[in-house]
């Protein structure tokens, strides 16, 4: 049950993922495949709920990559580790974040006073703030931290209330507020379509690059190249064709170089 | 300002962490006192109907035994979900501290119940056999018995549960009920601000601490010796 | 075993058997037990006769095994149990063990029986204190049991039985942890009682001198049967069973005196004409003298070595060692006078004597 | 109060306070004991005078408050807690209250003293049965104490303070909850332990048989302080104490018998020349023959009433109550022969009597 | 297939499911040991030293109750995140089901130890005295009277104990040690496939029912009655 998670740049050496969610699946998918294989990675994959446990993990070693975070969130973390730092290996991909109402079909019609659930995860946090501002509810400080909370608004014209909730009980609580926030992964588990259903979401652009999701690891493996190939591996054909599949394209793939992200 | 240097982020999100405060101790107070009736109320029905109660009523027991297993077997954040309709029926919120109170409950009180059954099964046999000598019913031998003989006892097993339900309400800042526990996880541990987790553990510290104390206080002074 | 009319205590064949190491046990085996309204009811027997088990089932305390329970007219096995609750009221009972709470204060319990009553607590607590007064215990109300010695415990398990004015009082051995004289106190509350308020009472005990100074009925007990009863006088002044007669002579402490004299080495050495005898006799209100008999009408000489002679209700029954001393004829006629007299007389063996029963030797 | 050379057990000055609702409640008040290698000492008083609390000091159960105790030459205060435990196991105890072990056995509870002792289970067992069949239990070994009765209990107790072979055994009432033929085969079960092994035994009872069949010496308790003490014979027939007095007086059964006769009305109604006399005497292994005398020397009939004539180790001593009839004359002069042999004379008060001491009537 | 029907979702993940219950079993039966002693240590510790206790000691009392609260205040997320060092230290990993034992048995012994405490305060002091009056010394007493006499007691205690610890070990999930209460939330509740959520809730309440069932059956086979 142990398994010593020694970066290990041997060939042929098991590479552990920690992820969670649906970059869980994407990766067990992706563990068993052919081009996988023919690239002579063994991948094991591992599921770590809590985010800030799997940067920890990552960084002692008990963990390879991890597959689950936004650029901004392993900024976050690298700021209050600086011993144990992460770095991004390669981009994956960009989950829109949407704002979502069963009582509202636009913006506008959100109501002054309305209570608004945002997301108690501080990256997702921050994000949702970005993108309220960005449907124009709210207006934040000018220089807006990666991990930003709701002290950050300067102006809130409609007087909303917010509830910081975990993000996975979003798809869950939509029908008693007047409009929640919720990430793509978890949208994608409640049958949500960020796409479609959603009433507003986040755009690709230089606002939100720090929200393009990575892969990390240990800052020692930077290099490691078995590591890097995984990034390849990600963006191949095939496995980009499932991913966009099952996901009804809501992954939408994001590949760039790191120096995009800075 | 002595906290601004030592807790520089707590400071920063003062309101916050007061709010966190309140609702921790809402939390708490509401469902000890709710779980602590409801846990009562169950705890002594297992007693009186298990084998060899005043009571005696194997299936009363068997039901309720499973019940409460039943409800113990549920991991919190799954009640959460579970308790949705329930909490919205009941409160007409689904988030928030009110809210929280419904799955604290459930979460809760079969804990209690168990706990109150085994304390109060160590009251003395002889004792419950000379009040029904003397004629006593069983609700007299409930209140007149149970509840004070045991009453140490029952003070014991509440602390530990309501030392417990603190803990339990630093989960429930899941379904936005904030909370000490949710500024120490979500603020201070999400955030990596540690003197937010630290100062907000020192606060549940001083609360549990607190419990603890008047519990035994009471505990010896309803001994008598 | 006389069939009472309206007995106010009724065991019909009860019997209660427990499971032990997987053998049934019968502790209380097809007993049949009437007690009259108005009557002190001793029961004794060996440590594990079956006497509490017995007793215990006079309220359903202890459900019998089978049999049928009427106290007071009601078959208590019919009952409704809020039926049995109000007849349990009126069955006061004081158990070996005190079962005292622990959590209240000596008023308290014995206030206890009272709490559902319709009565005001300051009546209530006025009573309590007079039962604590009676016991002596006036100044321990506000201790706890865990303070209280033993005897203390026992007094306030016997204040709290009263407390509630039953009909039918039993008693588990109430006085076996107090003194004598708390012991006497306490009897003679019993008695006062039973002779002022007919309070019937049913009671335990090992102690003889309990059963002889206030019982009316004794029964004795024996693995799980009662084998003998009766009124008090009558069986311990003609026990039939060797056990109740065992239990009469440790009362007289008889038994202890007989070791102690053959053992004796002085009363080895008789003088001739010296014989040491064992005098048993029960006379209705005896108003003879038998010594003093002996004395003017043989010239024989009594000394007592051990006498043991006291009333049980109208008899009189005694128990008396002497070294009875004359000339052999006339010891003969004095032990045919004895005889004639319907007192029992053996020879004890001294060391002329035989150790034959002396009326065989005469006739 | 003797001063003993190596007594075996010596409490010098012990006081034990309580807080009892706030205020001192002095269970045991500079006591002073000492009790010799080989004796059986007896302790007696009313219930809550502290002698539960006393016996418990030997052993240091009972933390004095003040004083010293000495045990076989140990100051136990001065003890470490390995000595202490050591001597302790010397010393068995048996409660007032039992405090068997629930969760075994009751050849486990006797087997328990032995448990920290180098010895094989086999032999442990074997002794732990052994015991088991002296108090008459062999069959009960696999039963758990709640299966037990009150007195079965208390042997398993007695049983269990044994295991260890004790030097020193301490008992707490331990068999006031027996009948009196299992209490006397546990007394002559400690006598004989006494004699053949030297066992020194402190024995709290209520039971005045109990002291006067075992013990050498015995101790009356009253408020936490020994208000008499001495060789049982003497203290019993030469009470100084109003206390003892009523516990020798209750032992013999002649309250109850004064009461009763005070009551008859048959008494009431005397013949001229009757008197009812209330005899004392107590004498080293009476030869007398008192009746026999009055009859033969001044020609009065004795009518026994009552009669308790014991011996206490080589005194005997007496209570009567008789009838004495004859010329006025004569009464007189037997009073006068009675109070020459040492017998106190006290007139009842009969129709024709009045309540005086008859010694003072005639002097 | 029957699972198939009823349980498509699981039928599908069956060999996650089934590592779940085996990972579910590991943690419990590993922390149950090591929390049970430790926390049996602890509790006898607390029984002992405190007033009126056979090794009365109120500097020890203070301290080790002090630990306990402290201990038990601790959300058990942060928890997670204190033990990180310790864990590493001593299992040489910080995720997997071995790396939750550390904060498994962190998590739940303190609980444990106040349980016992609770259960051996029970036991009758006279019956203490006794075999203090047979010369018994600290050690025999804690084995031959409290482990003895308090047996049932204590067995219900470590009922409530592992059930509590069966549904802490849900929550372990966050460092990646998997188990069926990670099962039923991050597959059944997380993605809405309530057939997983639900099986999974049957297998740990399968799991609580035979702890409790045992538990009883031990407890009362040890009462002799
Ligand atoms: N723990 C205690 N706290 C307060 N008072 C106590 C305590 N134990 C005993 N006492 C008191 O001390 C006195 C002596 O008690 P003790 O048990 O020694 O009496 P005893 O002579 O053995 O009486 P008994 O014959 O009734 O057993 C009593 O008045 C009792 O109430
Ligand atoms: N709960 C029980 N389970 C098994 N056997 C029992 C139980 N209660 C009593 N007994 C047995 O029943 C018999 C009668 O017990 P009981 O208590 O009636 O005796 P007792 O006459 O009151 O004796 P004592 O004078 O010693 O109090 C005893 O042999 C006892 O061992
Ligand atoms: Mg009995
Ligand atoms: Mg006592």
């Amino acid at each position: 049950h142990s398994f010593t998670g020694n970066a290990s740049t041997a060939k042929n050496a098991t590479i552990t993922i920690g992820s969670q969610g649906s970059d869980y699946d994407i990766w067990n998918h992706i563990a068993d495949s052919k081009q996988a294989k023919k690239l002579g990675l063994k991948i094991k994959v591992k599921q770590i709920t809590d985010g800030v446990q799997l940067n920890n993990a990552t960084a002692q070693g008990s963990v390879d990559v991890n597959a689950f975070q936004s650029y901004s969130y392993l900024q976050a973390f690298n700021q209050q580790h600086k011993k144990n730092q992460l770095v991004a290996l390669g981009t994956t991909y960009l989950e829109p974040l949407g704002i979502y109402s069963d009582k509202y079909k636009k913006i506008s019609q959100i109501p002054n006073g309305a209570t608004i659930a945002i997301a108690n995860n501080p990256a997702n946090t921050a994000r949702g703030l970005l993108l309220l501002q960005s449907a124009g509810l709210i207006k934040l400080k000018k220089n807006f931290p990666a991990l930003g909370n709701t002290n950050d608004i300067v102006s809130n014209p409609k007087h909303l209330k917010f509830k910081e909730i975990d993000d996975t009980t979003g798809p869950r609580v939509v029908h008693d507020l007047d409009a929640v926030l919720i990430s793509n992964t978890v949208a994608l588990e409640g049958h949500l379509n960020v796409l479609k259903d959603s009433i507003f979401h986040e755009k690709i652009d230089v606002s939100t690059r720090s929200n393009i999701n990575i892969l990390a690891t240990a800052k020692k493996n930077k290099n490691n190249a078995n590591y890097k190939k995984l990034v390849k591996l990600y963006h191949n054909a095939t496995i980009q064709k499932y991913i966009k599949d099952k996901y009804d394209g809501t992954k939408v793939e994001v590949q760039k170089p790191l120096s995009y992200l800075k | 300002m002595m906290l601004k240097q030592i807790f520089p982020n707590v400071a920063h999100i003062w309101p916050q962490f007061v709010q966190g405060i309140w609702d921790t101790i809402y939390m708490t107070v509401w469902s000890s006192v709710i779980a602590g009736v409801l846990g009562l109320v169950v705890g002594i029905i297992l007693v009186i109907t298990q084998e060899g109660g005043i009571a005696e009523d194997s299936y009363v027991y068997g039901l309720t035994d499973k019940v409460v297993n039943l409800l113990r077997s549920i991991p919190f954040i799954i009640l959460l979900a579970v308790m949705f309709p329930i909490t919205n029926f009941i409160v007409h919120t689904t988030v928030g501290t009110t809210a929280a109170l419904v799955p604290l409950v459930v979460g809760i009180f079969p804990f209690y119940a168990r706990q109150v059954q085994n304390a109060l099964l160590e009251i003395d046999p002889q004792v419950i056999e000379a009040a029904r000598s003397m004629g006593s019913g069983n609700l007299e031998i409930i209140f007149r018995i149970y509840l004070r003989e045991g009453l140490p006892d029952l003070i014991r097993a509440s602390i530990v549960t309501v030392i417990s339900l603190i803990g339990l309400t630093t989960m429930a800042g899941a379904i936005g009920s904030g909370g000490l526990g949710d500024v120490a996880i979500s603020i201070g541990y999400a955030r990596y601000q540690n003197d937010v987790t630290i100062a907000a553990m020192l606060v549940i510290l001083l609360m549990v601490f607190l419990v603890q104390f008047l519990g035994d206080w009471l505990a010896r002074k309803t001994v008598h010796l | 075993m006389t069939d009472l009319q309206n007995p106010i205590v009724d065991l019909h064949d009860v019997s209660v058997t427990f499971q032990s190491n997987g053998k049934p046990l019968h502790a209380v085996d097809k007993v049949n037990l009437q007690i009259k309204q108005g009557d002190i009811y001793g029961i004794i027997g060996y440590s594990g006769a079956g006497k509490s088990t017995l007793v215990r089932t006079i309220n359903l305390l202890q459900k019998p095994t089978a049999g049928k329970v009427t106290v007071s007219g009601k078959d208590l096995l019919q009952l409704s149990s809020s039926e049995l609750r109000k007849a349990r009221k009126k069955i006061g009972m004081i158990f070996q063990h005190f079962n005292l709470l622990n959590s209240r204060t000596v008023l308290n319990n014995v206030e206890y029986p009272l709490l559902s009553q319709r009565i005001s607590k300051v009546k209530r607590q006025a009573k309590a204190k007079h039962l604590l007064e009676v016991v002596g215990l006036a100044e321990f109300e506000h201790s706890y049991p865990e303070q209280l010695s033993g005897g203390q415990k026992q007094r306030v398990a016997i204040a709290r039985a009263l407390a509630n004015d039953p009909d039918i009082l039993v008693s588990d051995e109430a006085t076996s942890a107090l003194d004598p004289k708390t012991t006497d106190d306490i009897l003679d509350l019993l008695k006062h009682l039973n002779e002022t308020l007919g309070l019937t009472i049913v009671l335990i005990t090992h102690e003889m001198q309990v059963i002889k100074s206030i019982c009316h009925h004794v029964a004795v007990m024996d693995d799980g049967k009662i084998i003998e009863r009766g009124e008090v006088a009558e069986v311990f002044s003609n026990p039939q069973q060797a056990l109740t007669q065992n239990f009469v002579d440790s009362s007289a402490n008889v038994t202890g005196a007989l070791e102690q004299i053959k053992a004796d080495p002085d009363l080895q050495d008789l003088a001739e004409g010296e014989r040491i005898l064992y005098l048993k006799f029960r006379n209705k209100a005896t108003k003879e003298s038998l010594i003093s008999d002996l004395t003017e009408l043989y010239q024989l000489k009594a000394n007592i070595l051990f006498a043991n002679i006291e009333r049980i209700q109208t008899t009189s029954i005694g128990y008396l060692i002497i070294i009875l001393s004359g000339t052999p004829k006339r010891l003969a006629d004095g032990i045919n006078f004895l005889n004639r007299h319907g007192v029992r007389v053996q020879l004890l063996p001294g060391k002329k004597g035989a150790d034959n029963d002396a009326e065989a030797n005469i006739s």
